[in-house]
């Protein structure tokens, strides 16, 4: 969550005005972290180079995830690898994103059957904002796994509220007492969460 | 996990004496085409050496024949393979272990090639499943520690003598070993699903 | 100028204020444009377009839109850092080169203060980044971090030293260590009547000089194939690892703002300043910061070029670079110019 | 016994008994020069390494285990593929040759010298990214996209004949996936055409560069012994200079029919198995490799059915082979055991890289932080080889 994300509570003309600005800097520069793990590796390096270019979206690699606002999945995730793909996106300063690039890190691609050290999904680890298909992708989608991302962005609010990004659950008590309480505070979803001993950095409170 | 200096050598220890493996380069560019020794020569040549009841020769009509050697002897032959002129088996290719499930073994398979003397070796070695312990040869040929490492990994076999004898490949808290017939993957690794 | 704003501002601290604040305005403006043109640069160098679609026309505003995102980014401070060393390095490495802007004559019509020693003065304040630096490799707690400020201590001031002779070869012409004076002797043209009357065409070790310079200062400004502080393909990213958001961007900033001002610095001591190259035809108070300005892009571009162009030095050749070869050969190109003055 | 060729020993502390603590820093998983999932745990004293230890598995994708649960052969060949993503064809090669091998299938000429073809292409295109982030390693960004242009110019002949761009899946066991299209010859050809200049521009920008020179010239020094007590191969043997090329030493397909030569490292910028001679004779492979592609093109056959020799069902005899092949990267094994069922009963795939790496701690100790990034980058590693 940015800076000033859900600070405000009620909408206006100027808040409105301010979202569609940030929002509009966030899609122009998404940095992505300079983070390869497989085959897809090979494929966003060509995305980056020449022929497709993705400097042309203000679109650029950093090697530091505390400077990336985007972390490209690129590859098969194994167990081994998981715990560290986790705390880098811890981190990464907010707001950040995730593109799944290819079957590999949505679902466990080949490897789903057999592959007893390959996670079946990033998604199990971190939260998931583009999944691009493809074994590996073509530098084509990841570029169109980049204008869903932007289009996702522009869809931000900055008040507090319904958005897609922060999902709900409305639980009904009956006699009208329905109560909508946020996903993240459910118990399934803190089962599903894992328990990472090391917290790296401190945020403030109303951040994390 | 164990602190990580724990888990490794010295440096020094770790890279003792390539040097004393190796003959002089010089010898490397012999003429080799008289030197060619098939396997056939090369097993009488080691039954002669250690005696005939350590090697057991096989052949096929389709795979390349290949020489089983009880384990206890395998460092000395290896050091023989390596140093004896005429041999000169100077690079271990490949070291692979295999399950064999129906006799209850664990073999490991020793690919190895001379690049001066331009011939082949296939040695294998077999354990029972239980008790999979055979001596190191990373002394030897250097390239078997990976390999080595590899094959305690994915078997459970132990080399004895190994410097740095852990898991390589998977995590060092990982349970079992993944390329036995038998294995059963574990459900959950740290608190991860690893089933679909 | 001063008196210029006093005429219709009314109270004398805000004449103060607009006066100083002027070099913020040029730096970040030129920050915005020479990190987009940086951009550019590596893309057409490398056979690719570089930003073209944020803002429509060639991406102009792409650097705007990275700001703004940077602004809003949130503020992290790892949980094991120094905070308050952490959180201070920015705004004293921006404080380092934007005080050196001060004696700077941006134009005939405007310097930030007459200081009598300029040079001496940028050399000093300057020497600052280095304490910023190794204060923000030292705070983030972070094995890379530490590495990349190391080097920078060791890069900063072991180049310090052929930066110091080479401008101080350009003292023993002038004989003065205020630019503006400097600047105005460069007026007119030279003795053989069509080049103009700057410095580096008044001997051949001028040019040396200036190469040296040029040198140097690619190494003060952190830049390839000197750019070992936060060499990304070793050290992730130097002393700014740890950093993220603004506090990032403000080190970004201070990178681009000295490649100005070193560029400015040889602008003035070689090329004339504010002078126009054309003896008085374009010449003025407000030509004069066009000029000033086009002389430092143009080194500042040059910078660039380099960039996309070489690899990258190791920590001990760089050392040995400076120790072994730079600095004997500014100590012998100094006695050479020393020499020239007093035959001719 | 001391090595005197390669510094096995710690540098000595600098001053007089000025013991300086050692710091052990983690290079990876996540690096931008580790090229992939590589984690390096180094002790430094200042920024010298005092001792290297590489840390793999962070890609292990169970390719062995796959090659077992799989219940036909044919469906092995898209692993194979994943396995050295960078160089795909050569390894479907090397695990093509070792099942006709295995099952005695002879392939017509066709169906070889497009394979020939392939193979070399793809060692060039591997040899681009190579050279390229061996470049970006050492600091150099823009070599690295000029080798992309030319890379995709092959992937794009690839893309023709196979449909994908990186993962081809295009050499069976006993052919191939379909025939080239009708314009692979003069898109090959002009390929070749093209690429000479390229080289020679290369050279200009990155070779003979003086900054690059001294970068890698006597850094990461590899002596031919312990290259081939290591059993190294590819260019990481070659560059030590030990002429040693499966291609030429233990021929398979139709390598003998071509004329080419074997580049070796020479030590002519710095010592005899630098990082310099790794890189150079990547470069003097890739003209090599055109000079193949070239005569391959004028002997290729015009008629021929590529997928004639394909077996119905893939049913090896039980026995068992050790077939390898020269894949950009070095010495690519299959050893494959066959139960006479139509799965493997065990695939060990020996992977030049794997090999290779584990030279890393050796070569290393001694050098500098950045020397290290150099010598990764020389070794050429593809992390899904390593870790399979």
């Amino acid at each position: 969550m940015g800076l000033l994300d859900k600070k405000f509570h009620d909408s206006n003309i100027i808040v409105v005005s301010l979202e569609k600005a940030l929002n509009w800097a966030r899609k122009s520069s998404l940095w992505y972290m300079q983070f390869g793990l497989a085959c897809c590796a090979i494929e966003m390096m060509a995305t980056a180079a020449s022929r497709y270019d993705f400097d042309r979206f203000g679109v650029i690699p950093r090697s530091s995830p505390r400077q990336a606002d985007v972390m490209i999945v690129a590859g098969t995730v194994t167990l081994k690898m998981a715990g560290r793909i986790k705390r880098l996106y811890h981190q990464m300063a907010e707001p950040r994103y995730v593109i799944s690039m290819g079957s590999c890190s949505n679902c466990g691609g080949p490897y789903w059957e057999h592959g007893y050290h390959v996670l079946k999904g990033v998604d199990r680890v971190v939260p998931v904002d583009v999944y691009i298909p493809g074994c590996p992708p073509r530098p084509e989608s990841l570029l169109q796994g980049f204008l869903h991302l932007r289009d996702k962005i522009m869809n931000e609010k900055l008040p507090v509220g319904l958005d897609a990004s922060h999902p709900v659950v409305i639980e009904d008590h009956g006699d009208e007492d329905i109560r909508v309480r946020p996903a993240s505070e459910t118990e399934e979803h803190k089962k599903a969460q894992i328990a990472f001993p090391q917290q790296d950095v401190t945020r403030k409170k109303e951040g994390a | 996990m164990k602190n990580p200096n724990e888990l490794h050598q010295n440096p020094n220890e770790l890279h003792q004496n390539p040097n004393e493996l190796h003959k002089n380069p010089n010898e490397l560019h012999k003429n080799p085409n008289e030197l060619h020794k098939n396997p056939n020569e090369l097993h009488q040549l080691l039954s002669e050496r250690f005696g005939e009841e350590h090697f057991e020769f096989h052949q096929d009509e389709k795979a390349e024949p290949w020489i089983v050697v009880s384990a206890g002897i395998l460092k000395d032959v290896a050091k023989y393979l390596r140093d004896e002129p005429g041999l000169e088996f100077d690079t271990l290719m490949c070291l692979s272990g295999v399950h064999y499930h129906k006799e209850e073994q664990l073999g490991v398979t020793y690919h190895l090639d001379s690049t001066s003397m331009k011939h082949k070796l296939i040695l294998k070695v077999l354990m029972p499943q239980e008790d999979a312990r055979l001596p190191s040869v990373e002394q030897i040929w250097k390239a078997a520690d990976w390999h080595e490492r590899e094959a305690y990994d994915m078997f459970g076999i132990r080399f004895e003598g190994h410097p740095d004898h852990r898991r390589i490949l998977c995590p060092d808290d990982w349970e079992g070993y993944p390329l036995r017939k038998d294995y059963q993957v574990q459900p959950y690794y740290q608190g991860m699903k690893v089933e679909y | 100028m001063q008196e210029f704003l006093e005429s219709f501002l009314p109270a004398g601290p805000l004449v103060v204020l607009v006066f100083s604040i002027i070099p913020l305005g040029v730096i970040l403006v030129y920050a915005l444009f020479a990190i987009w043109l940086e951009r550019k640069v590596a893309g057409h160098i490398q056979d690719r377009l570089g930003p073209m679609e944020t803002g429509g026309w060639h991406g102009w505003s792409q650097t705007l839109a990275d700001l703004l995102k940077m602004i809003q980014k949130e503020d992290l401070v790892p949980a094991r850092a120094d905070r308050f060393l952490f959180k201070m390095a920015p705004f004293i490495a921006f404080a380092a080169s934007y005080g050196a802007f001060v004696a700077i004559p941006l134009s005939s019509g405007y310097i930030g203060s007459m200081i009598d020693i300029g040079v001496l003065y940028i050399v000093a304040i300057t020497s600052l980044l280095s304490v910023s630096i190794i204060m923000a490799g030292w705070a983030s707690n972070n094995k890379w971090s530490l590495l990349g400020a190391m080097r920078t201590a060791a890069q900063t001031v072991s180049y310090e030293i052929p930066t110091v002779v080479t401008i101080l070869s350009v003292i023993v012409v002038t004989g003065s260590l205020n630019l503006m004076h400097i600047s105005e002797m460069q007026s007119g043209n030279s003795f053989l009547g069509f080049l103009p009357n700057w410095l580096i065409f008044h001997s051949p070790f001028m040019v040396i000089a200036f190469v040296l310079f040029f040198i140097a200062s690619l190494a003060e400004a952190h830049r390839v194939p000197f750019d070992l502080p936060e060499s990304e393909s070793e050290l992730v990213g130097g002393y700014q690892t740890e950093y993220s958001g603004m506090r990032w961007g403000l080190f970004m900033l201070t990178e681009y703002a000295d490649m100005l001002l070193l560029s400015l610095v040889g602008a003035t001591l070689f090329f004339g300043g504010w002078n126009s190259p054309f003896g008085s035809f374009m010449d003025g108070p407000l030509w004069g910061a066009f000029w000033m300005l086009s002389k430092g892009m143009v080194l500042v571009f040059v910078m660039m070029w380099l960039r996309w162009t070489l690899p990258r030095l190791r920590v001990d050749q760089l050392m040995n670079l400076c120790w072994k070869y730079l600095i004997p050969a500014t100590f012998v190109n100094l006695i050479f110019i020393a020499l020239w003055e007093m035959i001719f | 016994m001391k090595n005197p060729e390669i510094t096995l020993e710690p540098p000595v502390d600098a001053g007089d008994g000025l013991v300086a603590q050692q710091m052990v820093v983690n290079m990876g998983p996540q690096h931008p020069s580790t090229h992939g999932v590589l984690r390096v745990e180094l002790t430094l004293d200042g920024e010298v390494v005092v001792k290297a230890v590489p840390h793999i598995g962070y890609l292990h994708r169970c390719f062995e285990k796959h090659c077992e649960q799989m219940n036909d052969y044919t469906k092995v060949v898209p692993y194979v593929d994943r396995m050295d993503y960078v160089a795909a064809m050569n390894n479907e090669l090397g695990f093509a040759i070792a099942m006709e091998r295995l099952m005695g299938i002879e392939v017509n000429d066709r169906v070889e010298y497009i394979r020939v073809i392939m193979a070399e292409l793809q060692r060039i295109a591997s040899h681009l990214l190579a050279v390229g982030t061996f470049g970006l390693d050492i600091g150099a960004f823009t070599p690295f996209l000029y080798c992309f242009i030319e890379r995709e110019k092959i992937l794009d002949i690839f893309e023709k004949a196979s449909g994908a761009r990186l993962l081809y899946n295009y050499i069976w066991i006993g052919g191939l996936m379909n025939d080239v299209p009708d314009d692979f010859r003069s898109d090959t050809a002009d390929f070749v055409k093209s690429f000479r200049p390229k080289i020679t521009e290369l050279n200009d920008l990155l070779t003979e560069n003086k900054i690059f020179v001294e970068r890698t010239a006597n850094v990461g020094v590899l002596p031919a012994k312990v290259a081939l007590n290591y059993a190294a191969s590819g260019p990481m043997l070659r560059g030590s200079g030990v002429k040693w090329d499966l291609r030429r030493d233990d021929p398979y397909s139709i390598y003998d029919r071509f004329e080419f030569d074997i580049p070796v490292g020479t030590g002519e910028k710095g010592t005899l198995g630098d990082c310099w001679d790794r890189y150079i004779v990547r470069v003097r492979e890739m003209e090599e490799s055109l000079r193949i592609i070239e005569q391959a093109l004028d002997g290729m056959p015009d008629e021929g059915d590529v997928q004639e020799a394909i077996p119905k069902k893939i049913r090896p005899p039980a026995g068992e082979i050790y077939c390898r092949t020269e894949t950009p990267r070095g010495e690519l094994g299959f050893y494959i055991i066959s139960d006479k069922s139509t799965s493997p009963y065990r695939v060990k795939a020996r992977a030049p890289s794997f090999v290779n790496l584990a030279l890393l701690p050796a070569i290393s100790i001694g050098s500098m932080v950045a020397d290290m990034v150099a010598i990764i980058g020389s070794i050429d590693i593809v992390l899904g080889e390593v870790d399979r």
